[in-house]
């Protein structure tokens, strides 16, 4: 076996499935912001692979999809923060981090 | 690819595979949270087949370092009420929906394992490392982040305060009883006031 | 500034509109004084420019004289003619005394200024006193615009103008309701006649409007071409109707006359209008205004004359209506009730006249009429004066008047004995004209002598109705014993023990009109006698050149055609000239006959009066009461015609207004607002149930998003397209990640390529093999969304679409912008069918307009790829069809596939040259 | 700019100052001496400094209520009666400053040129010397301003937001000319009806009149497609607030109502214009939303179709044709007396106008094409409007639906596309302005007295007011369509076009037909309401001691009674000006719509266009003197 981009590509949707299946299983918030983080990562393994097939020349590198990986980072420690603060909010006011206890949004 | 690197991929993604799924299948969030580490370390060594060396570092410091040790924190702050009940609403709707996702995200597995491109060896730079910079390494990659991307960048930065500021804006305030509790005082003391001033 | 005889007429009409301007505004607060000097001074100053003006025309040189004044240009309208250029028509105001109008305004002035100063005395008391001399003068000053209206649109803003006197006039006393509602009913009827004014002159206009004659609502210029109008067709909705203009413009203007001229079916409002003050029911409602439907009968004179349906028509209906009024009138009590339906009576002899070509005739009982009815309008006045009543005077509760009033009596009996044609007054030689014209129609004139014969049978019955009626009332009111003015139990009056003659205001106007009822039928002396009529020589002017040729030619259908051409070499001012010719040339007993008829009329109506009213004491007509209660009850209900008018019209309109009301309310309003407020409202709550609020939902609905998209990519999509040269294609294939093609051009089944990853490629299709059909490409100036094409493929027939179509199909005259003259109506056109025979298209031509220049006449035309045939205004090309496919497949090996059809145009071969080839090429 | 600020500063300004000064002076001089103390105000300003100067005298006109509506924010709220004064006079120092526009026009009716003045009499050659022609100053001596010539006149061209090549671009031309004049007039006018029955928030109602205005005469006058449609949202939001807040019993319904409606409407125009201008880009390589540059587009039928039911439809909604007036009779009904003037003479207009100025010339074939279907509407229009005013209770419904009826009338004639059917069609639209406010104002004044609307309410008022019932019946008569009066010459032109236009083909004469039977329709509903109101005794003690017009309402009434008999009499004077840009509309319009109907599915441009020299530099200013000198040329070939 061949360890080319398809390689990564794939392992990167599988990663992608495992979170999303366990953002849509679990209804614990703190699990569904960790899932959140995987299906996060694996696009940044996406972004980071084709990168490395496309490197551009020596003294120009390309590096569009490091950068747009690191900026995913920072996105997801803002997300991972403000999510985690919602998650105390919702704490206090219901005494649950169950995601479906928050439905005060209803129609 | 070098061998060395096909090694070090099919470790890696093996451990990457197996605590992802621990992450999203256990039921103690601190166990999840460790898994999770153990996800984030994994891919860290991915991205070093891949020769980003700097993002790799980076990964280590903002998740390993920041976000997960965010996560234990509130665990911890929040205690074992986190322990989520267990109830079976909407279960097969739950229950299809990830097996749709499952099957969405294998096809797209098949899909796109087939797509190639040829390889490039990255010839480094036989130079001095300050000409050329190495792919993937601080010079570089720096210089796309803080020369060519700069204006995103400052704008992550306020992004980052802006979602400093809502996590404090948001996590500030009472729950219900400790409301009650503070409005209760505060009455007290308007009514002593109120009594002086007559 | 010296004088200026043009000026005069500038005045004419200035100085009563003055009169009303100065009373209208000031005369509220002005004395009662003032107001006379005004109202009375502005007309009768007019009444006497007018003589000044009509003296000049009679002392004029030739027999056509006219004063014309050009003030200004109204405005102006633009008509477009058919393949011709616009023609701008202004819209003149700008006035004319001729023969005709002169003898009208004299007319109207005088009668005006006599009835004003009968006001004076009669409307002493009232307290809107200045507001009626206002009105009274608003009324003079749009009479005289009517009158002395060069052109129609200028005639219908006095024609209108005296609608609007006549409503405020009748609703005068607007404290009562029913008052105010005749005013109204007067205002609407005149508008349905108004209608029928507007849309006739627009007849005329679009006819004569052309480079010669651009002045085409002048009288004199649709006159001048009144030829041409009998001639033209009207054209509605694409198809000759058969009819002419002139019967159509007639027809129309007639619905005009009808209205104001209250001839059945539109002569309900007249009576009505009695509501109004004696001296309104003189001056408007007999004297002038009704008879401006007569003058304008005699102003278009000719137009009328090109039309004899029309012409029938309008003799007809004025017989009828004479008929029908003085049945009504036979039984009637109240005074003015009598008066009025004998006006309309009177009305519809002189409309009977002009339909049967007597117009000097007619016009002849318009001047007559005005005095003797005025007369007996103001002498009516003068007994309801003495009586102190307001809205009328019952006969059967007044007599012996003619002692107790004895200067009305004298007048009213003179009146009456005119109107009734007591021979030698002026109505005994009016009635003769018109029954001499009933007469001559009926022998001489070529196209209803039937007819003529029942209008002439009307017409002496209708005056013999006329002479009993008018001598019942006459005799009832002023012989006999008096009863006090009214009925012993009538709750709102008193019996009136001292009636008193009216003050000199109102009995002098008396005595001049009974005078000029009396003397003013000796300008129209009759034939028979052959002594000088000076009212058809005044009126006819073409009458001595008429005769003269008459006299060359012998009397043949040819010699009057002759001699009616060389009188219009002086243009007239009245057609009458073809039937006064037939007159001169009949023999001498036909005058003799309708003199006969017409006094034996007045002998028998005049005498059953004085026998059943003044020997017997009124038993005979009771027992004929008692008799017939059914036709007594439904004569005195006037024949019923509000009540059907009610039944038939103004009630089925007003639920029609509330069924309108209604459904804006419900039906649009509801449909737009709230149908549509509820549609919004239903998808706001369809939306808002996916807005749970709950996480997880969100999750899956993107969840089910992501499936679907994933699924849309799991297969190729070769959204093909492609872009069609000169004989060559140049296909393009949709782009994905992966994807692989393989063409096949022709779609044959065989695949032309092999795999690869280019999504474009190009083909020359060269074979007719390649060619999968003909397409005919049909361009139609009324096609909505530009050519159309149509596919033929093999032993198909395919018919060519009509829609839009229709009138360019069949074989006529198409104008350069693709206007159609004809063909919507009466012609069901076949389309032509396209049939692909060997190679060829071949067109069924049917009906449609294709020059079949194939040589054979067989109706069909064999076309080649790129040939192109016209029809109409449209035109067919004949293009290929070509198809095309491709199959794609992507990385997990499935495939689709997709054919596209694609119309080629090409260029046509040499003639005779090899048909695959050169359709391509 | 300054040229701006200065015919600001130096012509409305002091009249205003001057006008309320007076007031100040003399408190109790009632409106005999507002209306003296104007007069004199602005012979002394013409007196002292001359007439201002035509460059730049239609952002004058423009900015000046928007400059009112900026200090009326910054009166005091207290000082209601002050603000309402201070309103009225602004308004009519803007109605003062827009009559210099007619300079042209008197000029040309009195003193075309010196030897007609010669050879006119005494009285006209002193009016032109000593009163006409001081005060027109250059706009009566400038012979290259004239409305004789089609074109626009007195035109400004900036640049606005330069990227989207959006100008800031006024003309006017005949067309629009009297729609302004209207305009001015009738908004002070509609501001002092409701000088008593407003009473609350008056700061806010007289700020959204002189907004409103704005809205109007920009909408008018801007020959930016984006310019127009800005003013044309613009009106919209003073007229919401006006019936919304100072309304009747449902006035948030009908407000709401007329809002959604217009703005349907007016978003797909938005949609259309912005497709117009990208094809003119694709087209031309120009960025441009300069009508006369649009103009010259040449769409495939299809898209004109598309675009012209976008343009129709915003257009038909504001008129309203039939089926889309259901929100007029809830907006005249709940609206104040002068909201109701103001809907019914000129916000109408806007549709008639809309159709004359953008839509029929944008897109010339679909407009040929559909005209009939159209027309069709229009008259279903003329006799369901009047069937349905037949049967109101309400008056001022009554008096909407007759608008819808006669409405329809202008549709028509302006569908008929002879020059008389146009003509026609605009005086009617002015005609209407006049008659119908006037007949709003009237039962606005009834509606003081007794607080009700109900025909059955009256009866028998000629009787205790007998100059109301007057210049009610006058007006009736008016709107009835009487020869004299102003409804008749729109009327009966609209109704000859109709009868021998060839747009209509083979249906002109039954559509002449039925719409002729809106004059006897006309007749029924008008005579209806005056004899339920004014005929027969008095039949409610309420009414026995009601007030006649005082003379405030006199003063209001008398220029509209004016105007109803000038126009009725003299309509040449009002026709002129339009005449030629009538005829030139009609010629492009023709020729447009041949050559489109030729071309079919291609798109380009119309023949004779050519490419401006230097696109930020394309003069408007020139081609206009182009126009001028082509038809100039024309005429005097015609002359020849």
């Amino acid at each position: 076996m061949e360890i080319g981009l398809g390689t990564y590509l794939a392992l990167a949707s599988v990663l992608f499935g495992i979170g999303a299946v366990g953002f849509l299983t679990r209804r614990n918030i703190l699990l569904q912001l960790m899932s959140i983080e995987v299906m996060l990562n694996s696009v940044n393994l996406t972004l980071v692979a084709f990168n490395r097939w496309t490197p551009g020349e020596p003294g120009a590198w390309n590096h569009h999809g490091q950068v747009f990986a690191f900026f995913v980072i920072a996105v997801a420690a803002a997300e991972a923060a403000v999510g985690l603060a919602i998650l105390i909010s919702l704490y206090r006011l219901k005494s649950s981090v169950e995601s479906d206890s928050a439905d005060l949004l209803k129609h | 690819m070098s061998a060395g690197g096909e090694l070090i991929f099919l470790f890696c993604g093996f451990i990457a595979v197996v605590t992802a799924v621990l992450t999203v299948s256990l039921r103690t969030p601190l166990r999840a949270a460790v898994a999770l580490l153990g996800h984030i370390l994994s891919l860290a060594g991915l991205y070093l087949t891949l020769h980003a060396h700097l993002l790799a570092a980076i990964q280590l410091m903002v998740y390993a370092g920041a976000v997960v040790v965010l996560f234990i924190f509130v665990i911890m702050l929040i205690g074992p009420g986190a322990e989520p009940k267990t109830k079976t609403k909407w279960l097969t709707l739950r229950v299809g929906a990830a097996s749709l996702m499952a099957m969405v995200g294998a096809t797209l597995a098949f899909g796109v394992s087939s797509i190639d491109r040829p390889y490039v060896d990255i010839d480094q730079c036989r130079g001095a490392a300050a000409e050329c910079g190495q792919f993937g390494g601080v010079d570089a990659l720096s210089d796309a982040i803080f020369r060519q991307s700069a204006v995103p960048f400052e704008l992550v930065s306020v992004l980052l305060l802006v979602a400093i500021i809502a996590a404090v804006a948001v996590a500030r305030g009472h729950s219900p009883a400790e409301k009650k509790a503070i409005e209760a005082r505060r009455a007290a003391q308007g009514g002593a006031a109120g009594g002086e001033g007559a | 500034m010296g004088f200026d005889i043009q000026q005069t007429l500038l005045w004419i009409v200035l100085l009563p509109l003055l009169g009303a301007l100065i009373n209208g505004i000031a005369g509220r607060h002005a004395s009662k004084a003032a107001v006379n000097v005004v109202a009375v001074g502005s007309v009768f100053v007019a009444f006497l420019l007018s003589v000044v003006g009509f003296v000049h025309l009679a002392q004029a040189e030739g027999g056509n004289a006219s004063i014309v004044f050009d003030f200004y240009e109204w405005f102006s309208i633009e008509v477009q003619r058919v393949g011709a250029p616009s023609v701008e028509v202004p819209v003149r105001v700008r006035f004319v005394m001729d023969h005709l109008s002169g003898i009208m305004t004299v007319m109207v002035t005088g009668i005006a200024s006599l009835i004003h100063v009968y006001s004076i005395g009669y409307m002493a008391e009232d307290e809107g006193y200045a507001r009626f001399m206002t009105y009274l003068n608003l009324f003079t000053a749009s009479m005289l615009v009517l009158v002395l209206a060069s052109n129609v649109p200028l005639m219908f803003v006095g024609w209108e103008g005296v609608g609007l006197c006549s409503y405020l006039l009748i609703g005068f006393w607007f404290k009562n309701a029913d008052y105010a509602a005749a005013g109204r009913k007067a205002f609407v009827v005149n508008r349905i006649g108004d209608f029928g004014v507007l849309i006739g002159m627009f007849l005329l206009v679009a006819v004569v409007a052309d480079e010669r004659t651009p002045d085409a609502f002048e009288f004199a210029q649709i006159n001048a071409v009144a030829t041409r109008i009998g001639l033209t067709q009207v054209q509605l909705g694409g198809a000759t109707l058969g009819v002419t203009v002139a019967t159509a413009a007639s027809l129309f203007l007639f619905l005009g006359v009808c209205g104001k001229s209250a001839q059945f079916p539109l002569f309900v409002w007249l009576p009505d209008a009695m509501a109004g003050p004696t001296p309104v029911s003189a001056l408007i409602h007999a004297a002038t205004m009704v008879t401006a439907g007569v003058y304008l009968l005699c102003r278009l004179s000719p137009v009328f004359v090109e039309s004899p349906y029309a012409m029938a028509f309008v003799a007809t209906v004025g017989a009828f209506t004479a008929l029908l009024a003085a049945s009504i009138a036979l039984v009637q009590n109240q005074m003015k009730k009598i008066l009025a339906y004998s006006t309309v009576s009177q009305l519809g002899f002189m409309v009977a006249a002009c339909g049967m070509g007597a117009f000097a005739g007619g016009f002849f009982h318009v001047f007559t009429h005005a005095f003797f009815k005025a007369c007996l309008f103001l002498g009516a006045g003068s007994v309801m004066h003495a009586i102190h009543s307001h809205s009328d005077a019952d006969i059967r509760y007044l007599g012996g008047l003619r002692k107790k009033l004895p200067k009305t009596h004298i007048t009213f009996a003179i009146a009456t004995a005119a109107i009734a044609g007591f021979p030698l007054t002026s109505g005994f030689f009016s009635k003769d004209e018109i029954l001499l014209g009933a007469l001559t129609w009926a022998t001489g004139f070529p196209y209803a002598p039937f007819m003529g014969w029942v209008v002439f049978g009307a017409l002496v019955l209708a005056a013999t109705m006329t002479a009993f009626y008018m001598f019942r009332l006459y005799f009832r009111a002023f012989w006999g014993e008096y009863k006090g003015g009214y009925a012993d139990d009538d709750p709102h009056h008193h019996k009136v023990e001292h009636p008193h003659e009216s003050p000199d205001a109102m009995t002098v106007p008396l005595y001049v009109l009974a005078a000029g009822a009396l003397l003013v039928g000796l300008l129209g002396l009759p034939h028979a006698w052959h002594l000088p009529n000076l009212w058809s020589e005044w009126l006819a002017p073409g009458h001595e050149a008429f005769l003269a040729v008459l006299h060359e030619q012998g009397h043949g259908e040819e010699a009057v055609a002759a001699a009616t051409a060389a009188a219009r070499e002086v243009p007239s001012a009245m057609a009458s000239l073809q039937f006064q010719g037939q007159m001169v040339h009949g023999a001498d007993w036909i005058a003799w006959v309708a003199m006969g008829a017409g006094s034996l009329a007045f002998l028998i109506g005049a005498g059953l009066a004085y026998v059943w009213y003044v020997q017997q004491d009124g038993s005979a007509p009771a027992g004929l009461q008692r008799s017939m209660p059914g036709l007594h009850r439904i004569l005195m209900d006037k024949w019923r015609f509000d009540e059907l008018y009610g039944f038939l019209i103004v009630t089925p309109m007003r639920w029609l207004a509330y069924f309108a009301a209604n459904l804006d309310r419900f039906f649009v309003d509801g449909l737009l607002t709230r149908a549509s407020s509820a549609g919004a409202k239903a998808l706001g709550f369809l939306l808002t149930r996916a807005q749970n609020g709950v996480v997880f939902a969100y999750a899956g609905l993107m969840v089910a998003g992501l499936a679907g998209l994933a699924w849309w990519f799991t297969y190729p999509h070769p959204a093909l397209e492609g872009e069609a040269g000169t004989g060559e294609v140049s296909w393009v294939a949709g782009r994905g990640l992966g994807y692989e093609y393989r063409w096949d051009f022709d779609s044959d089944g065989e695949w032309d390529t092999e795999w690869s990853a280019d999504p474009a490629a190009s083909h020359v299709y060269v074979d007719e093999d390649q060619i999968y059909g003909l397409v005919a490409i049909v361009e139609a100036p009324r096609s909505m969304f530009g050519a159309e094409e149509l596919v033929v493929t093999a032993g198909e027939t395919v018919e060519v679409p009509t829609v839009n179509l229709a009138a360019d199909w069949v074989r006529t005259t198409i104008t350069t912008d693709g206007d159609a003259d004809e063909g919507l109506f009466g012609r069901t056109p076949t389309a032509p069918t396209l049939r692909y025979d060997g190679g060829r298209l071949v067109v069924n031509i049917n009906s449609a307009n294709i020059v079949d220049r194939d040589g054979g006449d067989d109706g069909r035309l064999a076309l080649r790829a790129g040939e192109t045939v016209t029809f109409g205004g449209g035109r067919i090309t004949v293009a290929v069809l070509v198809r095309g496919t491709v199959e794609v497949k992507n990385p997990f090996g499935n495939r689709s596939r997709e054919s596209r059809d694609l119309t080629l145009r090409v260029n046509p071969g040499a003639e005779g040259g090899e048909p695959q080839a050169q359709v391509i090429r | 700019m300054t040229q701006i600020l200065t015919t600001l500063l130096v012509w409305p300004l002091p009249w205003v100052l001057l006008t309320l000064l007076f007031g100040r002076v003399f408190p109790r001089s009632g409106t005999l001496g507002y209306v003296g103390a104007m007069v004199g105000a602005v012979f002394l300003t013409t007196m002292t400094f001359g007439a201002p100067s035509p460059d730049g005298i239609l952002s004058a006109i423009l900015l000046w209520p928007a400059l009112g509506a900026l200090i009326a924010l910054f009166l005091p709220r207290q000082w209601s009666d002050g603000v309402r004064r201070f309103a009225s006079v602004w308004l009519w120092a803007g109605f003062a400053l827009s009559l210099y526009l007619l300079g042209p026009v008197v000029r040309e009716a009195l003193a075309p040129n010196p030897e007609a003045l010669a050879s006119s009499g005494r009285l006209v050659q002193i009016a032109w010397e000593h009163f006409f022609a001081p005060f027109f100053g250059a706009f009566g001596s400038d012979a290259s301003l004239t409305f004789a010539t089609a074109g626009y006149r007195f035109t400004e061209d900036a640049a606005w937001i330069e990227t989207f090549g959006i100008h800031y671009k006024l003309g006017v031309d005949g067309i629009s000319l009297w729609l302004i004049i209207l305009t001015t007039l009738l908004t002070p006018i509609a501001l002092d009806v409701s000088w008593n029955s407003v009473s609350t928030k008056v700061k806010e109602f007289a700020f959204s009149f002189l907004l409103l205005q704005v809205g109007m005469i920009g909408a008018f006058v801007a020959l930016d497609l984006f310019l127009f449609y800005v003013m044309w949202e613009l009106m919209l939001v003073p007229m919401y607030l006006i019936i919304g807040i100072w309304g009747g019993k449902d006035r948030v319904y009908a407000a709401v109502k007329f809002f959604i409606y217009t703005m349907v409407g007016s978003l797909l125009m938005l949609v259309a214009i912005l497709y117009v201008v990208m094809q003119l880009k694709a087209e031309t390589g120009i960025l441009t939303f300069d009508l006369t540059q649009i103009l010259w587009l040449k769409l495939p039928r299809t898209e004109q179709l598309v675009l012209f039911s976008a343009f129709a439809l915003a257009f038909a909604i504001k008129v309203p044709m039939f089926p889309f007036h259901t929100w007029l009779p809830d907006a005249h009904v709940q609206a104040p007396t002068g909201g109701s003037v103001i809907l019914a003479a000129v916000l109408l207009k806007l549709g008639g106008y809309g159709f004359l100025r953008f839509a029929m010339p944008l897109f010339p074939w679909a407009s040929r094409y559909i005209a009939p279907t159209l027309a069709v509407f229009a008259i279903i229009g003329i006799i369901y409007g009047a069937y349905c005013a037949w049967v109101q209770r309400d008056i001022k419904k009554l008096v909407a639906y007759s608008s819808v009826s006669h409405l329809g009338f202008v549709m028509l004639g302006l569908f008929s596309m002879t020059s008389g059917g146009i003509s026609g069609g605009i005086l009617q639209m002015v005609s209407h302005g006049i008659s119908t406010g006037a007949l709003f104002i009237l039962v606005g004044v009834i509606y003081d007295r007794r607080h009700t609307r109900d025909l059955a309410d009256f009866g028998g008022l000629a009787k205790v007011m007998p100059v109301y019932a007057t210049i009610f019946v006058i007006v009736t008569m008016s709107s009835v369509g009487l020869p004299g009066t102003n409804g008749f010459v729109g009327e009966f032109m609209v109704l000859s076009g109709t009868f021998v236009s060839r747009t209509f083909n083979l249906y002109q004469k039954i559509f002449t037909l039925f719409a002729a039977t809106g004059v006897i329709l006309a007749a029924i509903y008008m005579l209806h309401a005056v004899l339920k109101t004014f005929w027969g005794p008095i039949t409610r003690p309420e009414n026995e001691k009601l007030q006649d017009l005082t003379s405030r309402e006199r003063w209001i009434l008398a220029p509209l009674v004016v105007l109803v008999f000038w126009i009725g009499v003299t309509p040449g004077f009002f026709l002129h000006p339009m005449e030629a840009s009538v005829e030139d509309f009609m010629v492009t319009w023709t020729a447009r719509s041949d050559q489109s109907y030729r071309s079919g599915e291609e798109r380009g441009m119309y023949d004779g266009w050519q490419p401006p020299a230097d696109p930020a530099e394309a003069a408007p200013a020139e081609e206009g003197a182009e126009e001028t000198a082509a038809n100039e040329a024309a005429a005097e070939g015609g002359a020849g």
